[in-house]
């Protein structure tokens, strides 16, 4: 089943698992889209963005600054504060829509079912209030146990599980270097056994060795969970180490998911192509490569494909169609129309 | 609490009090002539009160301040007697010591203006909040405009409104006073009880115009609070609303708070003095008024030392109390 | 060939004063020169708390150092004479990190190149002032009538940084610190930013102090690299054999722990047993040895000295103590100098295409 | 001839914004029409109202509002209208003198002290942080009380300026240390800026907003501690100023006597003085913090 591919719309969504191993689907997301308003006119931060999350699945989201990912992984906990709003779109977590669900309702959703580690996580802890209170909150509000032996147990398995002493309960978050803040928020988020973890940049203001840690810890507790992670950052190193299946975003539209793997050795979109050749490596001393141009305003995106005032293979086409994320190779979604449609692959 | 801190909030408030004895030493002596001579010469010249009795108050500050000496040995005299607090008799009062009749009426002001000021504080903080919460009430919205003006009246003018209408033309409050004339102030409840009907007007002026003031910096602290990371992270946890507001947003946004309420301290008090005027309350500031009325320098010197002595007291225990409040203030850094 | 500037063993020590108790050491015993020629790139790796911005704040005079010197044609900066200053201030030029920061709100993007050209009185009229504006931006690949006249918001943060580079091409200094100058600008507009500075140092004849965490580009740019480690050096040489084949087993588990873009060349699984719970280091010794994985009981005793482990590499660590101590206090003797050294550093020459026009 | 109707077209232009940026800031603009509507009753008023009506026994005493005593008469026979047209611009003259002065004084203050720090930084915020907390009206009092005699408008507003530069000094203060250490500034002692030039070209223009409202939270301050001055009975004895005129009426029991007329209209116009310039410096506290803006 591992093609199960699901039309909506122009978009094509495919269950398509980077292992290939034809787990179920835990997060599909449908043609999410999500605006600013403005007083110069809406901002269409997320354009229609369609992706599938399998259980246990590491799934990287790219692109550069203002390309919508941080959006997405708001969106998806429905904590977009006006001027912001959902405009459409649907996020089935084992085929219930979160997007369409009361204030209450999410309430109970998160941290239980879903989880996020926010961008800046260096500052996500109250800071005074100490790191036991700050677990126990979140329990209190989902009605789990909070007072005796137990809990207190609970809170020492937490910390330990990602690396902290227990100790660490009862010390306020100034007191603690920064990737143990970065465990400890980790400790919160996983401390309801959430299906889906969105790490948002977690490790962008931590020194590369500490980076490595966190991010080793939070892949041994995905596994220990079952959980899917949804990995946002720009960093594409990180990416290469860290999930089984990237999608590249650009301008609010993913315009490449691939199997980590391929999108290395492979990437078929333009854009793609160009991002995997400007990364500076120690294997090869040279010159730098950059993408020219500038990313497009969102205010006054170009019209057709959004990449195509950047792109080398421009056609005419490119300017006035907008490509649909379609499935183009085996496992490989891609939205630019250099490529033919894959049909009917097995 | 480490000894660093505080004897540095112990030197601050040393300063203060040294600067207000100064300010009391000083200021005079910069017109020229020592203004309480000269008002006890005119006395004498007035007659008014009696010959004697002006000799004897002439003769009883020559000895305090000694006059004839150098201008420094007057000055460490000086201070010395502020810190002990001997401010001398009443020229008009006479021989009533000044710090009697301070000590007479500062108990007036001081619950007046401590319980005014925390309610104005109190609920000012939380309206404030409110205000920036986006989850608040609409009445909080409807409310907001009304009391933010009330804020831009001076206490004192506030207060001779609240009298015309409810002491002078509905008659549910007295027009003034600190408790019903004929009766003298004792401990008894029902003296008690009449004080605090009493009090109620000027309590009353001094918190309206000050719960705008609050919520004003309140929403501003609360709109930074609500950006950052810890407030969109507990909203992430899953919990609820009122929890996010009470424990996440409202606790932090609160510190910065209470060091401006150590700050405005001092406003509160002088609009407090005005206050009691108006309602002529037995306070300090209404003692004010009188001395300046009839030039009673000792006097206005006397009430000024106590009052920036109190207030310095009340800010070193706000300090004191901050870290309680705050578990990142750290006594070693500055 | 004579010295530009100089750091002799210079050391930085924040909150040394009354009422403070806890004393930071940013900078520890640091000595480097920068010769006028040839000019040369050089990388200050560390991680925060290395003390790499602290040295670049003492190398243009912004703090002073708490003992040692930093010396301007052999002249203490604190003894240079009005004119002297003015000559320094010419001469040594920087580029920081955040491309917005820099910019005055209030101004349009003229004010930072015209400011310079009129305070170092390097232009007689506005005509060519004007002029020499144009060509620097035209070298650093902007459009002049796409960039002047625009406020920095208007910019990208690509093209904001590109004008800083145009500015210090404009000042034409001997020398420039680029304090991170990537890190906050979108991957795909960073090569252009590094090409750029490169071109600065072999058009122009620049040299470079390139300062950031990010081996990989260090690497990339320079010619020798200085590995930083809590404001002491661990690791220093030439970039060659200092990233390929890395001594200090700090710069091994730094070097260990960067991402790198490829999916088979996955993480070491190997854990760094300090991170956890770890308290304090040793007060004397070397200051990695609690989290090091070869920590000997001398390593806890005293600092290690620079151990000279090959002619163009230094090691300040007691794994290599069988080599000779650097002969000398600086570190730049260690240096590789480009064209004498072995694999000289390869000087590409393609700039990609830096703007289009939407 | 081509100069005119270009010159024509700027000045609507330039209208047009200045109309545009009144919209996206309604509390400031509110505040200008409040205090604009002051200034016109003390500048048109005088061409209606004689000035003999401020005099002692210019009229019969303790009259209501009647059509030949618009706003009635106080109890030693003036007139309130023309108290009101004269005396409250005596009141904002003292408001506009003191509050620059202490706004002068704050900027030199907080620039000097935010900019070089050090010993000079120690100095002026510990005397500014000291003065703040003590009442600033009993020391006024101290003053006034010393210096007795015939206070002019002008005296009266030294001596409240003596302590109208504290707020200023603090909030430039921290303002310029947070500007401080910006990269426009590091970049400016690179391109070979001094340190006065530094505060001039590029601390100041962004700092205006901020500048002008300290400057009315100055004034409004300035105000506030006069009136309250002249109710004790300390202020310009012979002048019909809005504070003086509160404090004869509070002299003669004009509440318990019911001449309403008589305290009622200046405590208006005080009222609608501080709202405006309460309205003015929140609307510039928005133009320079745009964060909060969204909150209003």
């Amino acid at each position: 089943m591992s093609d199960t591919s699901v039309r909506l719309g122009k978009t094509e969504v495919g269950a398509v698992g980077g292992r290939g191993d034809g787990t179920e689907v835990v997060l599909d997301v449908r043609d999410l889209r999500v605006s600013y308003v403005t007083p110069r006119g809406p901002i269409r931060a997320v354009n229609g963005v369609s992706f599938a999350l399998r259980r246990g699945e590491a799934f990287g989201l790219v692109g550069e600054s203002g390309s919508g990912k941080s959006t997405i992984a708001l969106s998806l906990m429905q904590l977009i504060k006006p001027p912001g709003r959902i405009e459409g779109g649907q996020a089935l977590l084992d085929g219930t829509d979160i997007l369409a669900l009361s204030e209450e309702e999410m309430q109970r959703v998160r941290l239980a079912e879903i989880a996020l580690i926010t961008q800046g996580a260096m500052n996500s802890l109250n800071p005074v209030m100490r790191i036991r209170e700050q677990i126990i909150d979140a329990w209190k509000d989902h009605g789990e146990p909070v007072n005796g032996r137990e809990a207190e147990e609970r809170i020492h398995h937490l910390l330990r599980w990602v690396g902290l002493q227990p100790e660490v309960a009862r010390m306020y978050p100034h007191e603690l270097s920064g990737g143990m803040k970065q465990r400890a928020v980790i400790a919160i988020a996983i401390s309801l056994r959430p299906k889906v973890i969105i790490a948002d940049e977690p490790t962008s203001a931590l020194d590369v060795v500490v980076q490595r840690q966190i991010m080793q810890t939070l892949r041994r507790i995905q596994r220990d969970l079952g959980a899917a992670v949804i990995l946002i950052g720009h960093d594409m190193g990180l990416m290469a180490q860290f999930v089984d299946r990237l999608g590249v975003m650009y301008a609010g539209k993913l315009v490449e998911v691939s199997p980590i793997r391929e999108m290395f050795r492979d990437p078929i979109h333009p854009y793609s192509q160009l991002l995997i050749a400007s990364l500076p490596s120690l294997a090869k001393k040279g010159q730098f490569l950059g993408i020219p141009g500038l990313p497009p305003s969102l205010l006054d995106p170009p019209l057709g494909c959004p990449f195509h005032p950047r792109c080398p293979y421009a056609m005419e086409r490119c300017r006035v169609e907008v490509p649909a994320l379609e499935l183009k190779r085996p496992n490989r979604l891609v939205a630019c129309h250099l490529y033919e449609r894959e049909e009917g692959q097995a | 609490m480490p000894l660093g801190y505080l004897l540095r909030r112990l030197t601050v408030f040393l300063l203060i009090v040294w600067v207000a004895a100064s300010v009391n030493f000083f200021i005079p002596r910069l017109s020229g002539a020592d203004p309480v001579r000269e008002r006890l010469l005119q006395m004498a010249a007035v007659g008014g009160t009696g010959t004697g009795t002006v000799e004897e108050v002439v003769k009883s500050y020559q000895a305090k301040f000694g006059l004839d000496k150098p201008l420094w040995q007057q000055y460490l005299f000086y201070l010395a007697d502020m810190v002990r607090f001997d401010f001398g008799v009443s020229i008009t009062r006479f021989p009533n010591s000044v710090a009697g009749m301070i000590l007479d009426a500062l108990p007036w002001t001081l619950v007046l203006v401590t319980v005014a000021t925390l309610m104005a504080f109190a609920i000012g903080s939380l309206f404030g909040a409110l205000v920036a919460w986006p989850r608040a009430p609409r009445f909080v919205h409807v409310l907001a405009p009304p009391l933010l003006t009330l804020s831009a009246i001076p206490y004192y003018l506030l207060g001779l409104i609240l009298v015309y209408f409810l002491a002078f033309t509905w008659r549910i409050f007295p027009l003034g006073g600190g408790y019903k004339v004929g009766t003298q102030p004792s401990w008894s409840w029902a003296f008690i009880q009449d004080a605090a009907y009493h009090s109620i007007l000027p309590a009353l002026s001094i918190i309206l115009s000050g719960v705008g003031f609050w919520a004003l910096s309140m929403r501003g602290m609360m709109v930074t609070t609500q950006g950052e990371d810890y407030v969109t992270f507990a909203e992430a946890k899953g919990l609820r609303p009122r929890r996010i507001f009470l424990r996440y947003a409202l606790r932090n946004a609160i510190l910065p708070q209470t060091t401006a309420l150590a700050l405005a301290l001092g406003h509160v008090v002088s609009g407090a003095v005005l206050v009691e005027i108006v309602f002529g309350y037995p306070g300090v500031g209404n003692l004010l008024y009188q001395a300046i009325r009839t030039f009673d320098y000792p006097i206005i010197y006397g009430v000024t030392f106590m009052v920036i002595v109190a207030i310095g007291l009340a800010t070193l225990i706000l300090d004191l109390l901050l870290p309680v409040l705050d578990p990142r203030i750290t006594y070693h850094r500055t | 060939m004579t010295t530009l500037l100089e750091a002799r063993g210079v050391t930085k020590i924040y909150g040394a004063g009354l009422f403070h108790r806890g004393q930071t050491v940013a900078l520890e015993g640091f000595s480097l020169r920068i010769e006028t020629e040839p000019p040369t790139i050089t990388a200050i790796v560390g991680e925060s708390g290395s003390g790499k911005t602290t040295l670049a704040r003492l190398l243009l005079g912004m703090t002073i150092p708490t003992s040692g010197a930093i010396l301007y044609h052999g002249k203490d900066l604190r003894k240079l004479s009005r004119r002297e200053w003015r000559e320094f201030r010419r001469d040594v030029q920087a580029i920081f990190q955040d491309p917005y920061e820099v910019y005055n709100p209030f101004y349009r993007v003229d004010h930072v190149l015209l400011t310079p050209l009129k305070k170092f009185g390097l232009v007689k009229s506005d005509r060519e002032a004007r002029e020499r504006i144009v060509e620097a931006l035209e070298a650093v690949g902007l459009r002049p009538d796409e960039t002047l006249g625009r406020y920095p918001h208007q910019l990208s943060g690509g093209q904001r940084q590109r004008v800083m580079v145009a500015r210090a091409l404009l000042v034409r200094p001997r020398l420039i610190i680029a304090d991170e100058p990537v890190s906050m600008v979108d991957a795909s507009l960073r090569a252009t930013i590094l090409e750029s500075l490169r071109t600065l140092t072999r058009d122009f004849g620049v040299s470079l102090i390139y300062i950031t965490h990010d081996l990989i580009t260090a690497y990339q740019i320079s010619d020798n690299i200085i590995v930083l480690y809590r404001g002491s050096v661990a690791e220093a040489g030439h970039a060659e054999p200092v990233v390929q084949e890395p001594q200090h087993p700090y710069t091994r588990l730094l070097i260990g722990s960067i991402p790198m873009p490829d999916p088979d060349r996955a993480w070491s699984e190997e854990q760094d047993p300090s991170e956890i719970g770890r308290l304090a280091d040793p007060r004397s010794g070397c200051k990695f040895a609690s989290r090091c994985p070869y920590a000997m009981e001398m390593c806890l005793e005293r600092h290690p000295s620079l151990y000279q482990t090959e002619r163009y590499r230094v090691t300040a660590c007691y794994l290599y103590r069988e080599a000779p101590v650097l002969a000398g206090e600086y570190l730049d003797e260690a240096f590789a100098r480009p064209g004498v050294a072995g694999p000289a550093v390869a000087a590409s020459g393609a700039v990609d295409e830096p703007t289009s026009s939407p | 001839m081509t100069a005119v109707p270009l010159s024509l077209e700027q000045a609507q232009d330039r209208i047009g914004r200045v109309l545009r940026g009144l919209r996206t800031y309604p509390m400031l603009s509110a505040g200008l029409m409040l205090i604009l509507l002051v200034l016109l009753i003390s500048l048109i008023g005088p061409l209606f109202v004689p000035r003999e009506g401020v005099q002692v026994g210019s009229a019969p005493p303790d009259q209501r509002p009647s059509r030949e005593y618009l706003l009635g008469t106080d109890t030693v026979g003036r007139q309130i209208l023309a108290i009101i047209i004269y005396g409250t611009p005596l009141t904002l003259q003292i408001g506009l003198i003191a509050g620059a002065i202490g706004l002068g004084v704050g900027m030199i203050f907080g620039f000097v002290a935010g900019y070089y720090g050090g010993a000079l930084d120690h100095l002026f915020r510990g005397a500014a942080d000291v003065f703040l907390t003590v009442p600033g009206l009993l020391i006024l009092v101290v003053i006034a009380t010393t210096f007795k005699g015939a206070v002019s408008v002008m005296t009266q507003a030294l001596v409240v300026s003596a302590l109208a530069w504290m707020y200023p000094t603090r909030t430039i203060r921290s303002q310029v240390l947070s500007m401080r250490e910006r990269g426009y500034v590091q970049l400016a002692k690179l391109s070979g800026m001094s340190g006065p030039e530094i505060i001039v070209k590029e601390l100041m223009p962004n700092l205006l907003p901020y500048l002008a409202a300290s400057f009315v939270s100055a004034v409004s301050a300035a105000i506030l501690a006069s009136i309250g001055l002249e109710a004790l009975g300390l202020g310009p004895q012979n002048e019909p100023t809005l504070g003086m005129t509160i404090y004869w009426s509070l002299y003669y029991t004009s509440v318990l006597r019911n001449l309403w007329w008589w305290w009622s209209p200046p405590i208006v116009m005080i009222v609608i003085i501080f709202v405006g310039l309460f309205l003015i410096s929140a609307g510039l506290d928005q133009v320079a913090n745009p964060r909060l803006r969204r909150a209003a």
